[in-house]
């Protein structure tokens, strides 16, 4: 975040060309996989991931279930090849904490009390990487969940803000990631509006921060929309969009 | 002796909550005392221990001389790691860090970079070459509630007492001196964590009724009252009304225990002069 | 919505195994339909993935430059790692790679080594110093059936698609231009995979087919029909004729494989350079 | 592979001396443990291997026994002073995947319908290394099994056969292996003249291949010889053995 | 152990000033965690430990659990701060060596056929080491056992004595530990007189043997009394304390 | 088939022990025959195998050029790693090493290092950057029941055996030339390890015995009868002067262990440099 390369030109334009308030193009595919029990691929900008999911399913080590609810369980990793420099196999630190923090952005949403002592895997593999994948990886896992036929209470969108050359941003690519002055993930359920992921790297003011929180429920809200076209229709897409100020 | 779970009385602890006031009567956005002890552990740099009731959570700064990375080469390397012995509670279980201990060092790690602790700038020995690299150890000593804040002071503190060798550059020779001097310690991030039971945001929760949160929210703020860092945490969701009133706690609990974190230190620092003039 | 065993119906298959004949109304040794798509991972160096019914794997080619084995000073490295990610079948598990993983990754790598592939000797940069090392990562993303013979060709394809950057060695120093070349391939060795179920062998089967394989004879094939690797799995056994008969199946069908290979390959190397070329 | 050194001398003999259809001094102790159900011990040329087999026996972890048939496990492990270069004591991806081959090789033998609900283990410790180690290791573990007492429906006996200077050549050391143009090790039941292990390395016509395999049956079928020997007896033996042509 | 530095000087006094018979400051209190069943803060010299005990708690992994006694585990870790280098977290060979040698001293004293099928935890984190840890562990292990409420035979008191520039000293520190020419931790049951721990790592004739260990059995019985006193009061302390010759 | 507990009979054991002869008809202090094999491993820098009745352990020595501890910068290294493979018994799990694993590794190192074995000087090539690195693996092969006494025999005797290559240093080169010379040995230290069954000490334990010993004690001692590094095991006590008692029994017996090992080695020496002389 040491904000060295310029992200924003003299005309407001973003190093891909994008406005500050610009989503990149996005697609989201049901049902890709043969043997899990729901399945997604999402595509948004470069950044390209599979979730798998199985269950509710029964439990075979038993000190894992629970006899009240179903036990949510997740793991996110990256691909050795879906990053500049090759990423070694073993689970990272990143990675540990973002499938918990994918985990408990998904978990409100999910109607656990149903399915006593049995287990729901969520799988995500990010195939490449290219900016914003705990959101990505938190869009395409909902809809996952729902493709499995796991009762929801909502689906789960999410979309990344920030800042870069003090300017507020909508779905940071990789670079602005990097180099911005801050970076903002949030996921929401969208009819319930609520937030259940919410991070913050860099630095904000509160005005900043609210604005920007605003701004990412907006983005989300679009987001939602393809989730709910790839679900009815199996596949679902926006170009680029341009949220409304 | 047989460990029983806790027997949680979740209506009691909601009724209590419903008049604004807790079990140990508390205020929902009142901190048990905070205890601090600097430099309990000689053979570190730098440590304090930070006790908050029964929470108990000891860091302890390393720091050695190694290569900077890449993408920052005139710039010092700060590593954080956590550990949750298993004496501090019968939940964490010997063995590597689980995802619990991992979060709550990645959280700390930006809580401090972002806000600005120390400046790196400082640390960096030959650029591209040689800087120091500080290692953060979080242990755990003993779980009473709220880790992250108490972890979060810990940190800073023991960063403000931490102390490296002189080191003098003749040639492509590094020359370490046994003088010693202090970090550059720049700004004094502290976090915040707010925890949602129902519709009550509250501040320090107890071990009784840390099991009953649904949600937490760490900010951490700097000096300037700006957000440095922010961790949802936990399977439940905030309203978008609590998390602007969770930022309104944060900065203004935050200036609360940076003050506290400031007497302690200089009530140390104090008679730590005292005591070497001979007072 | 749980997971069940597939009810896999042995005489119903064998009956039909015994009439010539597949449940899918394919002959004994005819493959699925085979899907290539390249350059799928624009942050590899080459990618391609295939598809052969329900199989679908992925593999990326990642380049870098270390330093040669110390009896093969003036080649380069091939290092090929393979994950069964557990979304490709119940039947894979989190975690390190298994033997099955493992098994797979070596034969690819004996496959591609001694059917010559890539020129290694064009890999080098400064003999004895540094040479290019490539990282083959196999992705199995859905678990179809016939997994060697789908990533061998996956292999094949993202090392054919592989770019590495042009290096200039200027005394002791190598520059790193960002100019892009091709890998230099020799040969396209591909994997025919032979099934024996009962005293029948037949190509490229189904998981239902796959449950009754008593063992598997898997062999490579270079472009003069020669065999370049071969692994027997599972615990079964082969007679000798059946074995002479693997090998003429390995012959004529790797002749068949390597035909869709460059014919997929040359399409779309003649799509991307009319793209190029603004056709 | 390379074949740079040479390996076949002007009067057609190998590096240690050997024609190229002429065994190695091959030595087959049995029962040479104390705490195992069943033990060998196998000396060929310099490679130095003993097998430990204990089973069928109950398992401890449920999860891993099955309804219907005993599991066979087997561990192939070189030890650090085995080989040229010390080798770390963790297990290589090469020891993981040839502890898979030999298992496979040798369950086509076992009567593993007889024993439902138990596992047999197959431990195997190279203390020496030099080539054909894997066809060692199985030539030993059938005998160790029958030592055992487990019911088999036959030995399973190994050798390793390939291709040098252009020659194809018999039972191969560590040299040829290395340095030779293909080395292909073979298992067969020698009574039901099956094939259970085939394994190939390097390049070679479908003649070459076809007679390779023919000399390989030829080789077991010697050692076969010397692995009954060593049942009746506790010790089998032969001095250098050229195979009839 | 190079004997390279000075250890005693003109006056028979040691580095820090003692005499050859004369035990560090010594301080330990009791109960000081909040979550075990059982604990104690122990300081000799700058070795600062905590040690907390679980038990006998009823085993969640059956196959660890005896039918007639309890199963005592002991862990025995240094904090990365604790010594000079920066230790990394994973457990080293000594680590566990450790945990096994102070297991093993103190088992002795623990009435474990009282509590069959349970396990006892006990939990020892080294926070400062400078000298004569596994002596401080047992030492405190032994008063959170007793803290828990753990039937047991006698306390168990430990103590190191060692040598160094041809001298016998008592209660090593860190330099002594390193380069004097011999160590001995030694632990007794104090009322029953009994040797549970004894290791010797240098070079002693046996006269010389014999009197440490005399000497250390001494010193344990003084510490005992700061155990006896730390039970009964919460903290037990002695300052500086020159052992009767 | 099955593995089946040993049937220790405790009171027949006690019985007998009570009249000073046990269940084989040895004394208390009696070693069962000890029988040496020397280079046993040709591509080892040095080998030996001991037995002892069913004990059978196997000592391979490693060497390689390696960097020298900053605090011994003109010394050799001495590693030891020890192997319980589970062919040795079926209490012995597969998989990395275990408590009872390292503590022998750990007590054979100490029992070597402080019994003066090896001088490490001479394996320095240059102080402070190169010096020999001693690996020492320890395979236990067969456990009969007195481990640490047959394994600290083993290794001395690889020591004793052990052969490194002949390296000159030209300027800052290190030429390693094919000759090879033997480390030079100083002292031969051995272990004996005192048994306690009830109020008896016994040596060299059987299986069955060892099932009922409640305490052990290990003692090196060197050749002028110094004691160089004790490890009490296992969790029962020993009294005063039971321990003094272990001190003459490891002096004597240690003298005695001591002669068996060196008459082995010279008949074998004497054999092999016939061999050598074409006697």
């Amino acid at each position: 975040m040491s904000g060295k390369k310029r992200l924003i030109d003299e005309n407001g334009l973003r190093v891909d060309g994008r406005r500050w308030n610009e989503l990149r193009p996005l697609k989201i595919e049901v049902g890709i996989l043969s043997n899990v029990d729901g399945s997604a691929r999402i595509i948004q900008g470069k950044t390209h991931i599979l979730v798998g999911v199985y269950g509710p399913r029964e439990s075979f080590a038993k000190h894992v279930s629970l006899p009240d609810r179903s036990v949510v369980r997740c793991r996110y990793r990256m691909a050795p090849f879906s990053v500049e420099e090759r990423k070694s196999p073993a689970p990272s630190r990143r990675e540990i904490e973002l499938s918990k923090v994918i985990r408990e952005a998904l978990e409100p949403a999910i109607l656990v009390e149903e399915f006593p002592r049995t287990i729901i895997d969520i799988f995500i593999e990010v195939l490449e990487a290219d900016g914003g994948t705990r959101c990505a990886s938190i869009t395409a896992a909902s809809v996952a969940l729902a493709d499995a036929g796991i009762p929801m209470k909502d689906l789960v969108a999410a979309c990344a803000v920030g800042k870069a050359d003090g300017k507020l941003i909508v779905d940071l690519s990789d670079m602005e990631d990097k180099y911005g002055e801050a970076d903002v993930p949030v996921a929401i359920m969208p009819n319930k509006n609520i937030i259940t992921l919410l991070q913050m790297d860099g630095t904000l003011t509160s005005d900043e921060f609210n604005a920007l929180l605003q701004l990412a429920m907006k983005g989300c809200k679009r987001i939602h929309e393809v989730q709910r076209k790839a679900l009815k229709d199996g596949f679902g897409e926006i170009k680029n969009l341009v949220l409304e100020e | 002796m047989m460990i029983t779970p806790l027997p949680v009385n979740r209506d009691l602890i909601l009724g209590s909550l419903s008049k604004g006031v807790r079990s140990d009567g508390r205020r929902l956005d009142e901190y048990r005392p905070i205890k601090f002890e600097f430099n309990v552990i000689s053979k570190a740099n730098g440590s304090a221990s930070v006790r908050i009731g029964d929470t108990y959570v000891l860091v302890g700064v390393k720091a050695e001389i190694g290569k900077p990375f890449p993408d920052t080469p005139d710039e010092g390397v700060l590593i954080v790691n956590s550990e949750f012995v298993p004496l501090a509670s019968p939940q964490f279980e010997a063995g590597p860090p689980d995802e619990n201990s991992i979060e709550l060092a990645r959280v700390i790690d930006r809580g401090l970079r972002h806000g600005g602790a120390v400046d790196f700038k400082d640390l960096c020995i030959i650029p591209n070459e040689k800087v120091w690299i500080l290692w953060v150890d979080i242990y755990v000593l003993d779980h009473g509630g709220d880790l992250f804040d108490a972890t979060a002071l810990a940190s800073i503190a023991a960063l403000m007492v931490t102390k490296i060798p002189v080191v003098v550059v003749e040639g492509s020779q590094i020359v370490v001196r046994e003088e010693k001097r202090p970090l550059k310690i720049v700004d004094y991030p502290v976090s915040v964590t707010i925890n949602k039971i129902g519709n009550y945001l509250l501040l320090d929760p107890t071990l009784e009724e840390l099991e009953l949160v649904e949600a937490r929210l760490t900010m951490f703020t700097n000096s300037k009252g700006e957000i440095c860092a922010v961790q949802k945490g936990l399977p439940g969701a905030f309203t978008y009304d609590e998390v602007m009133k969770s930022v309104e706690l944060a900065k203004s609990k935050g200036r609360e225990l940076r003050s506290i974190l400031l007497e302690s230190f200089n009530n140390w620092d104090k008679n730590v002069r005292g005591a070497l003039n001979g007072v």
